[in-house]
């Protein structure tokens, strides 16, 4: 089992909100860290405004949801102040997700929302339905390596990477990050999907496809974290259909030093706190004094 | 859930800029729940519900100007009830409507509702003009009605806050109120001072929604990062106090802008 | 939308049995083939015996299976038998699915089972969970080629390549096939995926990790057989978490000229069967005279 | 379903080779269905209830082995109840059970139900020799009991047939019979002849599983396709008419092998 370097800033609660959910406002950040998230993500910003797809733009499979929001945000000159808003009202760290279709991009991004001093940085090279954004970049690990090392490079605070599934080797693409800089990689953005309205033929997303997130790919993330953990010395976060304790503690085990949650917001606001206290109780039910304890824990087993 | 796909059975002209859209499939829904519209190959909006079987659409964008190309036995995708509707009122209640334009729509079927239920129902209604007035008949049949227009052109010329600041306010049990974003700050300003009243009256806000399922986060009002798809569409109005409520709101990229 | 060649042996009956299910023996095929398969699809054979991995080898989700078999096959010399067995008791078409670690082994196994005259053979370059087969190979284009090449060079049937969605294009092993003269692509094999036992660390699987199927992927493939009709001329079999006739129509119009059935058999035998009819009823209903008006339908449509 | 993480409360040797693994949770299952019994970083193998909250274990093999060092307190992973169990026999049924060797397993929780439910019993129990018969008692309880060996240790020296042999068995109801497959062939060879002998006998099989919930096929028996762990384990007699049961089996990898 490889030691990794802690998570910084260090969550005393392991349970994040992922980007793309509750992120658009400052308020709705704030109210987020209320209901118990250890820390938040903003929705991914970028260089300019941008309206994102028509709807449908997301939608409740039976067991996920499948979306193309196409990266919809007001750009960092107006997103500077749901930051310092969201700061403003509460001490749990904000993590800015930015993307950009390249580096110069990415490194303007930052430094322009640094000025609201959010607690880190998420570069978003994993969105899978924004043609020139996210993943067309993720999956080339030359650009991911560039791209972090130029954002690190002019970043103080913390940068994690959020990786694709979407690629032959995920691995690959996570030590193009730990070799830029990253502090951190977050795995998985959503799975490339589809869904196709039948009685009329139309494809149901406004953009036509999109990304699969909730329970249908939590095996796909926990297969993600555990070879990122075991090829990585920097911490994973793992994301990925976690709705429950159990999904929280079995991502951990397969080597997540948090994990973040998403689709399940839709279920209860309450998912953080039951989350983060179902990791507790087992913690502590397991004679475990801290959840460094069971990280990567099933890379010893068998 | 995936969209269902309804067939519209019939089409009703309401006003020179409104149609409802009659479907054969019956929604279990409370009045102010909404549906998300999905208007194939253009767009999917939020539309409430003005029958359990039907929705008026005003001509304003993209989505619905497509559907108002459509005809009967044409097909569109409805996901839904969603969100949150009006409180419903007690059989001894006495109620009072204040609708604004195409705001009749979640407030006609309320009407109906509470008068089949014994409950003393009172509207305001208020449009541009006469020919604009929609759903005037549902209100009627369900208790006294006070008609406005902006250009005097049927009822009482003015706005409908004009009725309303006549009305002894105390003597109704609930407020329910639909419109314009701007009609409803005008409300809400009036009623602000006595917090009781505040407290009973119900507001049926209009966002621009991009899931409509509580997930994304486009439709938060500041400062409590309330959801208008899930947490509402309708609030009591001590809900909005000290908010962005007819100040501004998000566009579909997420920028504030003026109400 | 793309005139394809059809689907020969064009199955009167488009719903077939996926590779993996009830495949192992020449009565287990005869089976599902009187049970109302249009086609059946044999376990992958190899070119020696193999034991697979050891149990628990196949677990159900909440949505689908995750299995990580491991290639079991008694080698074509046993197997040789099954398929002749098969083919005395039916005249449903069955399809040969063979794997090897190399060109040679591909081909020899192709060669060596012709005796007991498939109808077909469908190479497996997919299966996510064998070391050095299937997906090791499938995610190489040009070896998908030569293997391709060389197994349609000694053989006169049919000959589809089922294709892994864990690489970052599958359209470009896609082509390669089709270069390689396949016949038809089968799209898709199991997604990697992982479950871990939180009470004991253990991850669930004897081989710790293994492809996902079942309704959970459904999205995924739907989206992979689009891209796929999109881009190449041969014929696409759909594959994925199909168990409905809804799921099928679906598959259909994202461009699959037949639909594999794989995990669903689970649920019942009859499966196959409701799934046909559910298809023919569509068609009627919808006025449709063949499956073929439907094919690709969605790639028009937005 | 993922495996339950299960905890030995009790192990009891019932024999030189075979112990009982008693765990602190309840199987609603009937006789004759059976777990996939995961032992943690070695092998998931079936592994039929000898009780409702028991399983009687034979050491053969790497699972079984680390399963006879775990101790009371230990945990292993459970899946089930699969399978199709015993056709259980009604009130006023007289019955006859075959048990061989381990194939008393299954068979004793169905004589303790078939005794509580006002069945007559009768077991022919048989073992290789007197150390090795298990849960003797519990056949005596329930009903009547033959006990063979086969170096006369204890009972009759033989086989389980011996005694088959001299029972009249239109008598019985119903038969049913679990033990080595070959003993399992010769008993349905004996009854094969009357086939509403073979009608009334019930066969709990024995084989190789892989997934254990009828989807890969690798426990398929010639020349129906019927799988063992979902179809079976237990088979009317007459299904198993001109089967590869008792002839030759399929290993891990698929190939035949002789029985």
């Amino acid at each position: 089992m490889v030691a990794k370097k802690s998570l910084y800033p260090h969550p005393k609660n392991p349970v994040i909100l992922a980007s793309g959910i509750m992120g658009t406002t400052g308020a709705s950040l704030t109210r987020m860290a209320y209901n118990g998230a250890g820390a938040v993500v903003t929705k991914s910003i970028g260089p300019v405004p941008k309206k994102g797809h028509s709807n449908p733009t997301m939608i409740e499979l039976e067991n996920g949801f499948l979306n193309a929001m196409g990266l919809p945000n007001p750009s960092y000159t107006e997103f500077v102040q749901e930051i310092e808003n969201a700061k403003n009202n509460t001490s749990t760290p904000i993590i800015a997700s930015i993307f950009a279709g390249d580096t110069e991009g990415f490194v303007k991004v930052a430094e322009e929302l640094s000025s609201a001093n959010p607690d880190g940085f998420e570069l978003n090279v994993s969105c899978p339905h924004a043609e020139g954004y996210g993943a067309t970049i993720g999956c080339d690990s030359c650009l991911v390596e560039e791209i972090t090392a130029s954002v690190c490079d002019v970043i103080d605070v913390p940068v994690w990477v959020k990786l694709t599934p979407n690629v032959t080797n995920i691995v690959d693409i996570g030590k193009a990050a730990e070799r830029g800089g990253a502090d951190a990689v977050v795995s998985i953005n959503t799975v490339r999907g589809m869904s196709i309205d039948i009685n009329t033929g139309y494809p149901i997303l406004g953009n036509r496809y999109g990304g699969l997130s909730g329970r249908a790919i939590r095996p796909i993330a926990v297969k993600c974290v555990y070879d990122l953990y075991a090829s990585l010395d920097i911490p994973v976060v793992g994301v990925g259909g976690v709705s429950c304790w159990q999904d929280a503690v079995e991502m951990i085990m397969a080597g997540a030093s948090a994990v973040q949650v998403g689709s399940a917001v839709s279920q209860s606001m309450d998912v953080f706190k039951s989350i983060s206290s179902g990791i507790e109780d087992y913690l502590s039910a397991n004679e475990y004094s801290t959840i460094d304890e069971i990280i990567g824990f099933s890379h010893k087993m068998g | 859930m995936y969209p269902l796909n309804t067939r519209l059975i019939d089409i009703v002209q309401e006003s020179p800029s409104t149609k409802t859209f009659f479907f054969d499939r019956y929604f279990d829904a409370n009045a102010g729940q909404f549906l998300m519209v999905w208007v194939h190959g253009v767009d999917e909006i939020p539309m409430t519900l003005s029958y359990n079987s039907g929705i008026t659409v005003q001509k304003v964008g993209d989505a619905t100007s497509r559907l108002f190309e459509l005809e009967k036995g044409d097909t569109i995708g409805l996901r839904g009830p969603f969100g949150n509707g009006f409180t419903l009122p007690e059989k001894s209640d006495k109620i009072l409507l204040v609708a604004g334009g195409l705001g009749a729509a979640p407030l006609a079927p309320l009407a109906e509702y509470s008068f089949k239920n014994g409950v003393d129902v009172t509207t305001i209604l208020g449009a541009r003009s006469s020919t604009e007035l929609i759903f005037g008949e549902r209100f009627s049949s369900a208790g006294d009605l006070y008609i406005t227009t902006d250009d005097g052109t049927s009822g009482t010329c003015g706005f409908v806050t004009d009725i309303l600041t006549n009305l002894n306010l105390s003597d109704y049990d609930r407020i329910y109120t639909c419109g314009p974003e701007v009609m409803l700050r005008c409300i809400f300003n009036m009623l602000q001072d006595e917090k009781y009243v505040l407290e009973k009256t119900e507001f049926n806000l209009h966002r621009y929604f991009k899931c409509g399922i509580g997930v994304c986060g486009a439709c938060c009002i500041d400062p409590k990062g309330l959801r208008v798809c899930k947490d509402g569409p309708v609030f009591k109005g001590t809900e909005l106090i000290d908010s962005e409520f007819g100040e501004y709101k998000r566009d579909a990229s997420g920028k504030r802008v003026k109400i």
